[in-house]
């Protein structure tokens, strides 16, 4: 049975919400789990002391700035740097004649699998550029001043190419080819032509053609999402410094700083043994700062002007242009149903936009398309197809939010035809242990029906919304999450107090979660644990910060290296105490064996007074269990400008187990905040030649305090089989349903079915006199 | 190049000198002349209140303002909101609360907020998200942070 | 013997079979078993000794770090499947 | 940003020296939030950047019998807190309160939106509808020009080379006048107007009919509209429904916008109809007595 925690209403209650719960009532028998200490680099952070990537300053530190082609598709004919040198101040120039030659080969970094002249080509273009903001050329100068003037003073001959934006341009028979090596790759199957087309799969079982030709009911529904972005607050910064013993440190704001040492190490051919990547604070991630942008840049500047340490900082316009924005896509959809409303066939087709090179999300947006649901005969196919865009990154849960706005859609379509409530329906359709996700593997246990459950239960659905134009919805979501592989070391300190050391950057509090596991494991208070993110010389390899894998399992790497200093200890004791190990026994940070009894605090003195006492521990583990979501929203349309409010949200997540309730209610609201900004605001705006029109934070439009109300959130505990205290990855599910609710509220509220995102009030004014129009004149047709 | 030119001005309560070329935004001034840190840029151009302070009293900016511009006035940052190594009541209910996550917009929300208290001790929620529209934060869904500066208000109350 | 999901885009070499069963002890020999039925199918799934970039195995629901090299029971069930490319997910 | 210098008079006179010295390549800098925000985009290169918020005349804020005198750099901050403007003039806050965020209010003055003169400026229909006189100083003295002749095109305006504005005089409220300003933005903050509306009117002493009425919209032509036509149709007329509608109707064919990012012709010609109806609606409520500043601050996108 499932552990719900509903926490908020609407009318919330300050005394208890986000109330510190650090005295040690934790549930279930824990201690530490489940209680709300504030996190290690609290204060820091909000003093202002905190170092984050543009705060690292050193004597000598020179100021990069990096040149970009104002052109989507163009070949670069030359470019003339000698006016820039020139200018007093400017210390070194790079342009991709600087980078190593890369090999037109596809490897696995670590950071999935990559062709590695793409990787180089992204970090200054060779010999095109592939979308407006594509990086060309490099200067650093004595003042960051310097260096942007100097940067306006490189000459670059472009020879202009017809851009290619969407699915539909890279898809046509003339369409321009971006990529002359580029075959399609469908499933170790190569093309023989040149294309845009990276990569076709497909996922399929049962037989769909007679399903669909049997089904009581069918809908089918094509979608358009466009490109957006993770929207961090703080923009990607480096500083490097390249020793003339050829010995390079690298400060960077970065889900990985190991994904940060293999990329650059294979971008310049380094050996990763000269590397040393020190993670600072990191202002946001969310998929985006995993691949590198300006690293391998300030390395180059770096050597090129003698050894000086090199910093570069983007400027917002920069991230916007060139770093990571998630695929725009286009997604056909038809669901099959049966007299009693069970789905006996789904098909989906998901087109997604790569960006500049091979890689957009499609394969797990496949796998989160239909995964809610129990259904015998299904397809999926997915395309990866190259635009001049920017190359695409990962955007938490990626793909996922474009996959389920079209299904949910089509979902609550089918749920209304059928004259069923949405949640029922979901409820009866629901996936659950032993069914299949779409790519055919079986589930273990799952929460998806006691999400969608709790949200049935909640007060929220449990009170009608009243009023012309309001609406309610809801939607259903899934995440695969991710183990990855983690490494930590731990030092007893002669005080009873414990040094963690490990090397997953904290960016929503992780180090409070992985210190708390270690304490509910050494039965020891949260303050006993200091934990600290290192650099990569100090631990062994370590997976980012991503796919919802922190608290898992740096936090499992933390439990480990709990049993192996307690069972040292046991070990230590039992010598001091002349008895065999199997006699001590611990129990509620008190070791025993027969009269002897030590609290934690003096064993830790006792048991090193010969000999220093530390542990390592290096997991992989594969036993992630996914993640789901259901959530509700009431939205209200102004019917004359289509402007949407969002009246009232709750979440329903399945989170496993709660480490640090706060911070995972803190991961659900914030996913939902970016869910909703994707769903009724945020894209990418390009005018016909591909120049991206609004690369500010003025018009790229995230949501304000103002946009939002409180974001209520149901814990819904269905723990992890495969971790010692049940954890689930919490991050990355949340941002999947929320444009599929608020569509499914916008049709509750004005009988429209949007078709796209953004559910602007230009797209929705549009739709809705679309509808006038139709409801006037022609009859409706019928669709199914 | 430009001459730097000296401005004086008081900041965080300190009589303070120091040289600043005149295209230098105060943003600038403080993280590299001055070693002010925690004034963050997140956009640039007065669109994300990363890099708010106080300008005699009033919340700016500090990304839209020339740093000669402060000459005789009086900044505060947020280096300058604890007083006496004491946390101030907003920086302890952002703690409390989990009001941060990457922390990056952290500086700013604590500065505007201090900013409306002062000028608005008893803030509806309504009033609090008004206030805070101009400070973007991306990881919290705005949720935490509004409850600890109503925490802090209605402890003032 | 295990249960082999046959991805679709490679059912031309199964002659459309979707689920085929195999002998071996792990994956490495449940391709050569399936090879040797079915020419081709090695190729498809392994390059340069390595199941090939892109495509990663599951066993029993668990996606196999060890690739190639992981244990397969009499009964288990094994996919292919693309990675999860482009996200934190592809990094398996 | 490239280099330049910076000086800050103390009067008018020293700031008209040194703008005239700087020719094309000086600007006055008031509060910064549109003139910093170009220079660090690379918008806008300057040589001398003269500010003007040290010469007390341009921050001066005082209500006589004659009406309103505002300093061309006084701040939206410093004009929200001066209880007797909003009392007299709660549709200026209307402006002050949607310009940027609470920390660009700190800084953006009603004179820099005037003068950055960008058709989608927040205050410019609302100095429109209130029958504003721009007072301007340059090497040839000083000169008024009435504010809807102000703005000559997108980011142009009548100010020549040396001129800068002083302050802007807002005549005294006949009685039951009203006035407000909105504008659509898809966020509900921290934006730029895709349309703005701004109206005044006159009523009767019974407060049943109109006896005049201005209408301007901004983001809807290369400069903001005077809509003479759209407050002609009202004066006289009792208030209803349809002699609103008529009024809508005239500003939405008044409109002549682009299609760009921010908004299409279609969506801005319907919004300037919308909004119209919507200003008028709050100008009127104003005329019959509710004067509070909050109820305008909820029409303006700013609801609970």
């Amino acid at each position: 049975m499932a552990d719900t925690k509903h926490n908020g209403t609407a009318a919330y209650d300050l005394a208890s919400n986000g109330k510190v719960d650090g005295d040690g009532t934790g549930q279930n028998g824990y201690k530490v789990i489940g209680t709300r200490p504030v996190r290690p680099d609290g204060v820091d952070k909000v003093t202002g002391r905190a170092v984050y990537a543009a705060d690292v300053q050193m004597t000598g530190l020179l100021h990069g700035k990096i040149l970009r082609s104002p052109h989507a598709h163009a070949h670069i004919r030359s470019i003339d740097t000698s006016k820039a040198e020139a200018l007093p101040g400017v210390r070194a120039v790079v342009t991709a004649a600087d980078l190593p030659v890369a090999e037109d080969k596809i490897e696995d970094l670590g950071e999935g699998a990559i062709n590695l002249k793409y990787l180089s080509d992204n970090i200054l273009a060779h010999e095109k550029a592939l979308y407006h903001g594509h990086a060309v050329a490099a200067v650093a100068a004595i003042s960051p001043h310097i260096a942007e003037e100097a940067v306006s003073l490189i000459d670059v001959d472009y020879d202009l190419l017809p851009a290619v934006m969407t699915v539909d341009d890279a898809l046509a028979d003339d369409a321009p080819i971006l990529l002359d090596t580029l075959r399609t790759d469908a499933m170790g199957e190569i093309g023989a032509q040149p294309t845009n087309l990276a990569s076709f799969f497909r996922h399929q079982r049962g037989d769909l053609d007679a399903a669909f030709a049997d089904a009581h009911l069918v809908v089918e529904r094509a979608f358009r999402t466009e490109t957006v972005h993770q929207g961090y607050i703080e923009p990607q910064a480096a500083t490097a410094l390249y020793s003339a013993d050829g010995q390079i440190t690298i400060w960077t704001s970065t889900q990985g700083s190991f994904a940060v040492r293999g990329q650059v190490a294979e971008i310049l051919k380094i050996p990763v043994s000269r590397l040393k990547v020190i993670p600072t604070e990191i202002g946001g991630g969310f998929g985006g700062k995993i691949n590198v942008y300006v690293e391998p840049v300030a390395v180059l500047l770096s050597q090129k002007a003698g050894y000086e340490p090199v910093k570069i900082v983007m400027n917002r316009a920069d991230v916007l242009a060139a770093t990571g924005p998630t695929s725009g896509s286009n997604i056909r959809v038809k669901i099959a149903v049966d007299v009693n409303g069970k789905i006996t066939a789904g098909l989906a087709e998901l087109y997604y936009e790569a960006g500049a090179y091979p890689g957009s999300p499609v394969g797990a947006a496949a796998n989160v398309s239909l995964a809610p649901y129990a259904i015998d005969n299904l397809q999926v196919d997915g395309y990866d197809i190259v635009v001049n865009r920017p190359r695409s990154a990962a955007y938490r849960a990626p793909g996922g939010t474009n996959a389920a706005f079209a299904v949910e859609s089509v979902v609550d379509e089918l749920a209304e035809k059928l004259g069923m409530d949405a949640a029922d329906f979901r409820i009866l359709n629901g996936a659950k242990e032993k069914d299949r996700r779409p790519d055919g593997v079986q589930y273990a246990r799952i929460g998806q029906i006691e999400t969608v459950q709790a949200i049935k239960n909640s007060r929220h659905y449990q009170t009608s919304l009243e009023g012309k134009y309001r609406g309610r919805g809801i939607a259903s979501g899934y995440w695969n999450n991710w183990g990855g592989q983690s490494s930590a070391t731990a030092a007893l300190n002669p005080d009873g107090t414990v040094n963690l050391n490990e090397a997953s950057t904290d960016i929503g509090g992780t180090r409070a979660s992985i210190s708390m596991q270690l304490a509910e494991a050494l039965e020891i208070g949260y303050e006993q644990v200091k934990t600290r993110v290192v650099d990569t010389d100090t631990v062994a390899y370590n997976d980012v910060t991503g796919g919802s894998r922190t608290t898992f399992a740096t936090g499992w790497a933390a439990y480990d290296l709990g049993q192996k200093l307690k069972q040292e200890m046991k070990r230590r004791l039992a010598d001091v105490w002349d008895v065999s190990p199997q006699d001590v026994s611990y129990e509620d940070g008190i070791f025993y064996a027969g009269d002897e009894s030590l609290p934690f605090v003096e064993a830790a003195n006792v048991v090193q007074r010969e000999e220093p006492l530390m542990a390592s521990s290096t997991v992989h583990p594969q036993d992630f269990g996914p993640g789901f979501s259901t959530q509700c929203v009431d939205v209200e349309i102004d019917p004359e400008t289509g402007k949407i409010t969002i009246l009232r949200y709750t979440i329903a997540q399945d989170v496993g187990k709660a480490i640090h309730p706060s911070y995972v209610e803190g991961q659900m609201q914030g996913g939902v905040a970016q869910g909703i900004g994707w769903a009724i605001n945020e894209e990418y705006i390009y005018d016909d030649e591909g120049h991206l029109l609004n690369a500010s934070l003025l018009d790229y439009r995230m949501p304000t305090a103002l946009d939002l109300p409180m974001i209520d959130t149901i814990l819904v505990e269905v723990p992890s089989p495969g971790h010692p205290y049940g954890v689930r990855g919490v991050g990355e599910v949340n941002i999947v349903p929320p444009a599929g609710a608020i569509a499914n509220a916008v049709y509750d509220a004005t009988g429209v079915r949007m078709d796209k995102l953004p559910i602007s009030p230009a797209n929705l004014l549009e739709a809705m006199w679309a509808k006038e129009a139709e409801a006037a004149g022609k009859p409706v047709p019928g669709d199914d | 190049m430009a001459n730097k030119t000296a401005v004086e001005t008081t900041l965080n309560g300190e009589e303070t000198t120091f040289l600043c070329e005149p295209r230098q935004t105060l943003l600038e001034a403080l993280r590299d002349e001055l070693g002010l840190i925690g004034s963050k840029e997140g956009c640039g151009n007065g669109n994300c209140g990363a890099c708010n302070v106080l300008l005699d009293g009033v919340l700016v900016n500090s990304c839209l303002v020339l740093a000669p511009e402060i000459e005789g006035r009086s900044v505060v940052t947020i280096e300058g909101i604890a007083e006496d190594g004491e946390l101030h009541p907003l920086q302890q209910k952002f703690l409390e609360h989990a009001s941060l996550q990457c922390g990056i917009c952290t500086p700013g929300f604590i500065v505007s907020s201090k900013a409306l208290l002062d000028e608005n001790p008893n803030p509806t929620e309504h009033d609090v998200r008004l206030w805070l529209a101009g400070n973007l934060c991306r990881c919290t869904g705005y949720d935490k942070i509004v409850r600890a500066v109503l925490d802090v208000a209605q402890n003032n109350a | 013997m295990a249960k082999i999901w046959i991805p679709p885009l490679m059912r031309s070499l199964t002659a459309g079979q979707q689920i085929v069963e195999a002998e071996g002890e792990t994956v490495r020999e449940l391709v050569a078993a399936l090879d040797e039925r079915f020419p081709g199918v090695a190729e498809r799934i392994i390059d340069e000794g390595r199941i090939r970039p892109g495509l990663t195995v599951a066993v029993d629901g668990a996606v196999q770090s060890r690739g190639l090299r992981a244990a397969v029971a009499p009964d288990s069930e094994v996919h292919f499947v693309p990675a999860m490319t482009g996200g934190e997910g592809s990094l398996q | 940003m490239q280099a330049f210098d910076y000086i800050a008079p103390k009067s008018v006179d020293e700031a008209i020296s040194a703008l005239a010295a700087g020719g094309e390549k000086a600007r006055p800098l008031s509060g910064g939030t549109d003139l910093i925000a170009q220079l660090q985009e690379g918008r806008r290169g300057l040589e001398t950047v003269v500010d003007v918020k040290r010469i007390p005349e341009l921050m001066e804020i005082s209500i006589s019998a004659d009406g309103l005198k505002l300093g061309a750099a006084v701040s939206c901050h410093t004009i929200n807190a001066n209880q007797a403007v909003r009392d007299a003039y709660p549709a200026l806050i209307d402006s002050t309160h949607l310009i940027g965020g609470t920390q660009i209010q700190g800084r953006a003055s009603i004179g820099g939106n005037l003068c950055n003169s960008s058709p989608a400026a927040d205050a410019i229909p609302n100095l429109v509808v209130h029958n504003v006189s721009c007072h301007i100083a340059g090497p040839n003295g000083r000169r008024t020009v009435a504010v809807e002749d102000f703005c000559t095109g997108p980011g142009q305006n009548v100010l020549e080379n040396g001129e800068f504005l002083v302050s802007l005089t807002f005549p005294k409220p006949p009685p039951n006048f009203g006035a407000a300003y909105l504008r659509f933005i898809p966020r509900n903050e921290m934006d730029i107007a895709v349309v703005g509306a701004g109206a005044s009117v006159i009523l009767s002493d019974d407060k049943e009919t109109i006896q005049s009425a201005r209408v301007s919209l901004g983001a809807v032509a290369p400069t903001p509209l005077l809509v003479q036509e759209a407050g002609d149709v009202l004066a006289g007329q009792p208030i209803s429904e349809e002699t609103l509608n008529k009024a809508a109707d005239l500003a939405k064919a008044a409109a002549r916008p682009i299609n760009d990012m921010r908004g299409t012709i279609a969506q801005r010609k319907h919004l300037s109809g919308v909004l119209t109806q919507r200003a008028l609606r709050i100008a009127i409520d104003r005329a019959r007595g509710a004067k509070t500043v909050d109820e305008l601050g909820r029409l303006n996108g700013h609801g609970e």
